[in-house]
């Protein structure tokens, strides 16, 4: 009995001592898991997930706080590509959080705009120009089609405007299969 | 709205199954000339069963019928599996098998083009050791017996197993050559008297090699259509006839000679209908060459050292496994890229 | 000059579609009536869209130039008849999206007057001069591909040019205004070749020709002895897709362009025999394109090849070809094989346009049902780039794009081999050009992206750092306001606050203008010309 | 000598092997196989702990509990195939964060596997040697790897596949499993 109780107790003590040691040579400092994720996130800084940007999710995520399906503008294909990188099953977008939508774009109506700057306050790309009591303009380039600055503004004179197709951006279509009569799941 | 190209050829996958089995018609001749009638009722009995499986399955998944029904696939499954089988085999064998090839092996999968495995062989191999047994007694070739039964008697054997009075069971069946040889050698006998055995011909089993020089025959069809391409086929018949030829020249008392393993079993079968499917098989050249020469290997193993007579089944099978990561490193070099 | 067969190499797979070219080839080339209104679309070239020179309203000469190459890669438009200019807008173009694009529209005087025009005399000059009026003659590639000529004839010090080829094998079903050209106008098409081999400084020229055009062949021989211009005619076997300018190379010089690169790097350049002849025209007699030669085919009443003014509508070449006939349900633009349904028959023609053909269910029947691949791989041995379609095939399906692309799909030419022989009759060059714009689209999108990262972090640093600074200076003013007193204190303060805003302002500034300077500078400029637009349009 | 050892060898990776036709350790083998790359690393880490428990094992059954002890067989081999575990764990993560990511819930599991406390056992009951004991567990591990690594490569393409709805995920996988087994069934008898 004794014996029994001296072995265990031993091999215990070995293994708590590697253990140790191996603890201190591979400590792991910092999480390179969050770049990662945030290279996958559509970098609207929205905020519709529930953090106040792209990069607060990424760590979230990769904290395991929050979920990978809380990313609308992402959609179904960016939450499959977290879901490829981290290992986990795909789920669906949860509408909580919102649909996605087609890119758009924010438009201000030069002719109402007073000039107050509180939507280049909210703008988190700085993609809007103008400074007090002067006009201000999208920069349609860099806008990421967050909504942010549609709030704000106190004479409700910016709309988000669906990207037009042209040529230059026009994709081809999937082929439509006629066989392709998908069974609900 | 309608894309390039605006034309296509005038082929079919119906009408590339269609060549199939019009290559396997004087395979089946020589079969009926050699064993008998009884093949005819497996293969209607397996045609039958594989296209009401394939109707119901389509229906099930609220697939088109007809347009699969059409294509010919489930026929050329259903004939390379009662082929494949003995052909005085019990009918709820065939209807077993042709259902597991059918139903597991194909449309679990998602039906035409995507399974992995060759579906006649997962069936095949299902029943053989399922039912050993049975699997092993074929039937006497004719030219042995003066046993012959008529269509209606084989018909009767095979779903009511009655005999016709006087004829006993045994005087009709017996061991392939392959089993034979394999016991005989475990008991130490020689291969010169082994091939004294009556049943075996000049090559390989008597009838059996007449029948697998109509596969050949029909497999050179193949390739003049270009329905298959040459590499499985004569990777598979060279490197099966290399390895054998090898250790028959180092000790042939203990190991069949390379025209055994080519014409006995199922290597004709295999290396023109079997092994090439293309669905589970390799795809790119170089791939083609090192699956078949894959089949080949593990076959002569198993033939010579496994627990099975024959191993083409089983080797077909391994391979099929292999064919994913085969393709992914044998990719031809691209036009204008170095490798 | 004589040919030799081994000097003929090979490329892997290709397909021998029936050829129909014999319909289109009985008659000459006939040129067209004037027609009322011509259509301008600016882009009819690959890059950079041009900059407009005229307004609505201008009376413009035939040749003047209506918009100028704007950028590295580009092409000028220029009026192809005399004539006034009735609108500038966005017209129904001929590209597979039928989207609408810029266009300049003419209403034809019906005097057809040409801009004064004389020869350059190109052996007395500066060859970066002659390139730059190359640019303004606005030539593209008129085998369909459309790149500007002007920038493959620019001298490439890493890469000299050793051998010119010329592009005759025209091996599209159906296309024949190549071999009528070459059949007419061989002379021009080698006077042409000539300029090429000067420019570019090769010391060969090889002209490829397909074994089904005997009557180009001859004439094409009789022009090279004619002009004692040192080329080589080569007949090379018919088969589809030959003229591929890479697979031509690789048929006339055993070499392989490099997949990621330009032919100039193994010392190759390729030129269409049409583009040939339009450098002539333009050299020797200073006329900038203005017209094409194309086939008009399949359920017309004449089929034939007609040299038409750029911009006239698909409707009006057809009525010249005699009208189409009962039944025709489509109109396809380019060969069979490559080819795509013309949004409307009402598009203008274009630089691109080599062929239309009009077509009826019965010759270009709707395509059987598609059926699951059965790796045939029927596939994978007609494939000239020796690609895997099938492999493509499946991840394009399931829009697994990274494995779709880890199989080269940027390598495909969408030559239509893969389909024409698919037994499944799976439209697989469909799934790549799906599969391929789609990559394109999220390459974009990650760049954007990127460029959103980038931006958000630099607001949040300057946000930090502008708290920073607040808390700084609130700090330093209660500091000073406990011990004040002098005056001279104050006002240095005062001095030192001012030199510190000023200082602030210099490096605030100066941040914003690197952020945004490039992008904005062009956002800037396309907001204006909207402007300009938005005002010129009635609404 | 060499041919037994061999014969083991290739034993415990073809004829015996442990998922296909012993049926052991299916937890990784179902949960790792859906990308070939982390089944690659599942397979080095289980070959890892495998080998190095089946020696460690081997020696404390050996020389530390005898015949007397042999009733703490089973705790003790648990707590050392357990400390290798955690030590491989720190390693992957340290090294590969997105592998110690992808791996998941499986790294630890790795302790659970059967396979990994069955091979250590079957050692005992087959009275191996210290060095046949080590060829068994890495045998038993490459086989283990081997079809771990087969199994992804055919999961990855059947991700595309056409599926009934009801069969998508772990029951095809599960049949795929099947029919890999009975592939395998074709070595029977190839080695006694």
């Amino acid at each position: 009995m004794t014996a029994a109780l001296f072995v265990m107790i031993g091999l215990g003590l070995f293994l708590g001592l590697v253990l140790g040691f191996a603890a201190l040579k591979f400590k792991v400092e910092g999480d390179p898991l969050v770049d990662q994720i945030d290279a996958i996130l559509p970098q609207t800084q929205c905020g519709q997930c529930g953090y106040p940007g792209c990069k607060p999710y990424a760590t979230a995520i990769a904290a395991g706080d929050a979920d990978i399906n809380q990313c609308p503008p992402g959609g179904e294909a960016g939450v499959k590509m977290l879901a490829d990188l981290l290992g986990v099953e795909p789920k669906p977008l949860n509408a909580e959080h919102g649909v996605p939508k087609p890119k758009s774009v924010a438009v201000i109506d030069e002719n109402i705009c007073i000039g107050c700057t509180l939507c280049i306050q909210a703008c988190p790309v700085d993609a809007i120009l103008g400074a007090a009591k002067q006009m201000h303009t999208v920069i349609t380039a860099e806008c990421t089609g967050c909504e942010l600055c549609v709030a704000p503004c106190p004479v409700d004179c910016i709309t988000m405007e669906p990207l037009k197709e042209d040529i230059p951006h026009w994709k081809w279509r999937y082929p439509v299969i006629p066989i392709q009569v998908q069974v609900a799941a | 709205m309608k894309f390039s190209p605006f034309f296509t050829t005038n082929t079919s996958v119906s009408i590339v199954m269609l060549k199939v089995l019009l290559a396997l018609v004087p395979g089946i001749i020589a079969y009926v000339w050699a064993f008998g009638s009884g093949i005819v009722v497996s293969l209607i009995l397996a045609s039958a069963t594989a296209l009401l499986a394939e109707a119901a399955v389509l229906q099930l998944r609220n697939r088109p019928v007809m347009p699969f029904l059409l294509d010919g696939s489930a026929l050329v499954t259903a004939w390379l599996l009662a082929l494949a089988l003995p052909p005085i085999a019990p009918w709820w064998l065939v209807v077993v098998g042709t259902l597991i090839a059918i139903v597991i092996a194909k449309h679990l999968y998602g039906g035409l083009g995507q399974n992995p495995f060759n579906p006649a062989m997962v069936a095949y191999a299902a029943l053989l050791i399922s039912f050993p047994v049975i699997m092993t007694q074929w039937p006497v070739p004719l030219e042995l017996t003066t046993i012959k039964l008529s269509f209606i008697e084989q018909w009767q054997y095979i779903f009511n197993h009655v005999l016709p009075s006087g004829v006993g069971f045994d005087a009709m069946s017996s061991a392939t050559p392959l089993d034979y040889l394999k016991t005989q050698l475990k008991m130490h006998h020689t291969m010169e008297d082994i091939h004294q055995a009556k049943f075996f011909g000049m090559f390989a089993g008597k009838g059996a090699e007449i029948v697998a020089s109509m596969y050949l025959l029909g497999g050179l069809y193949l390739l003049h259509q270009r329905i298959i391409s040459w590499h499985i086929p004569v990777a598979f018949l060279t490197t099966l006839a290399v390895i054998s030829g090898v250790f028959h020249w180092v000790n042939p008392a203990h190991f069949s000679a390379p025209l055994f393993h080519l014409l006995g079993g199922a290597t004709m079968l295999c290396a023109f209908f079997i092994a090439t499917d293309p669905v589970s098989g390799a795809t790119t050249p170089k791939g083609k060459l090192i699956f078949a020469a894959g089949i080949a290997v593990l076959t002569w193993l198993i033939r010579t050292y496994g627990g099975y007579p024959d191993g083409v089944a089983f080797a077909v099978l391994l391979m099929n496994i292999l064919v994913p990561l085969i393709d992914a490193n044998t990719q031809p070099r691209v036009f204008g890229h170095s490798k | 000059m004589s040919f030799n067969l081994s000097d003929i190499f090979k490329f892997p797979g290709g397909v021998h579609p029936p050829e129909h070219k014999v319909e289109s080839t009985t008659q000459p080339i006939r040129t067209l009536p004037l027609p009322k209104k011509l259509v301008l679309p600016l882009r009819q070239h690959i890059g950079h869209i041009p900059k407009i020179l005229v307004q609505v309203g201008d009376h413009v000469l035939k040749g003047q130039l209506l918009a100028e190459a704007h950028g590295h890669v580009s092409a000028a438009v220029h009026a192809s008849t005399s004539g006034k200019v009735t609108a500038i807008d966005e017209q129904v173009i001929p590209h597979p999206s039928g989207l609408p694009d810029l266009c300049i529209t003419l209403e034809a005087d019906g005097k057809d007057e040409w801009l004064k025009h004389a020869p350059l005399d190109y052996l007395n000059m500066e060859r970066s001069e002659l390139i730059r009026r190359i640019a303004e003659s606005g030539i593209v590639g008129l085998g369909g591909a459309t790149f500007p000529t002007h920038v493959k004839l620019r001298p490439d010090a890493k890469h000299p040019v050793s051998t010119l080829i010329l592009n005759g094998a025209e091996c599209e079903p159906y296309i024949t205004c190549d071999d009528l050209l070459m059949r007419e106008r061989a002379d021009e098409i080698v006077h042409g070749a000539m300029i090429m081999q000067m420019l570019l400084g090769s010391t060969e020229c090889l002209i490829g020709l397909e074994d089904n055009k005997p009557e180009a062949v001859v004439a094409m021989n009789a022009a090279v002895a004619k002009a004692n211009f040192n080329a080589k005619v080569v007949v090379v076997p018919t088969l589809y897709p030959s003229g591929d300018s890479r697979r031509l190379i690789a048929l006339l010089t055993g070499k392989e362009s490099p997949a990621k690169g330009r032919t100039t790097e193994i010392g190759v350049q390729c030129f269409n025999v049409a583009t040939a002849q339009s450098l002539y025209r333009f050299i020797a007699h200073g006329e900038t394109i203005v017209s094409r030669i194309v086939t008009l085919t399949g359920n017309v009443a004449q089929p034939g090849n007609y040299d038409a003014l750029l911009g006239t509508s698909v409707r009006d070449l057809l009525q010249a070809a005699g009208g189409i006939r009962d039944n025709t349900d489509d109109y396809v633009m380019g060969g069979p094989m490559m080819g795509f349904s013309l949004p409307s028959v009402d598009v203008p023609m274009t630089k691109a346009m080599n062929c239309v053909i009009a077509s009826t269910p019965d010759l270009f029947p709707p395509p059987p049902m598609e059926m699951p691949c059965i790796r045939c791989v029927a596939c994978a041995d007609a494939c000239p780039v020796n690609l895997q379609p099938q492999e493509l095939y499946w991840y394009s399906k399931s829009s697994n794009l990274e494995k779709a692309q880890e199989y080269q799909l940027f390598d495909c030419i969408e030559c239509g081999c893969c389909s024409y022989v698919c037994p499944s009759h799976i439209p697989l060059v469909q799934y790549y050009r799906y599969a391929k714009s789609e990559t394109i689209a999220q390459e974009r999108a990650k760049r954007s992206a990127d460029l959103a990262r980038i931006r958000n972090d630099e607001r949040l640093a300057r946000i930090e750092r502008e708290k920073l600074e607040r808390a700084k200076k609130h700090a330093e003013r209660t500091a000073k306001s406990e011990n004040s007193g002098d005056n001279n204190e104050k006002k240095a303060a005062i001095e030192a606050a001012m030199a510190r805003a000023k200082e602030q302002k210099e490096t605030i500034t100066p941040q914003n203008v690197e952020n945004v300077s490039a992008n904005v500078a062009a956002e800037i400029a396309a907001v204006d010309a909207a402007r300009v637009q938005a005002a010129e349009k009635p609404e | 000598m060499f041919q037994s050892y061999l014969l083991i060898l290739l034993g415990t990776v073809f004829v015996n092997n442990i998922v296909l036709v012993k049926i052991l350790g299916l937890c990784p083998f179902m949960g790792v196989s859906k990308k070939l790359e982390a089944s690659i690393a599942m397979g080095a880490a289980t070959a890892f702990v495998l080998t190095i428990g089946s020696g460690t094992s081997y020696l404390i059954n050996e020389y530390l509990l005898g015949t007397d002890l042999f009733y703490l067989r089973t705790l003790s081999f648990i707590v050392v195939i357990a400390g290798v575990v955690q030590f491989t764990e720190m390693v992957i993560e340290k090294t590969s964060p997105v592998l110690y990511k992808v791996l998941g819930i499986y790294l630890p599991l790795i302790t659970t596997n059967c396979a990994v406390l069955g091979i250590p056992l079957l050692n005992v009951q087959a009275k191996h040697g210290f060095v046949d004991s080590l060829l068994f567990g890495f045998g038993g591990s490459v086989g283990f790897s081997l079809v771990l690594i087969l199994f992804a490569s055919m999961r990855e393409r059947m991700e595309a596949a056409d599926i009934p709805v009801v069969f998508r995920g772990a029951a095809i996988a599960m049949v795929t499993a099947g029919l890999m087994s009975l592939a395998f069934m074709g070595f029977a008898g190839l080695i006694k």
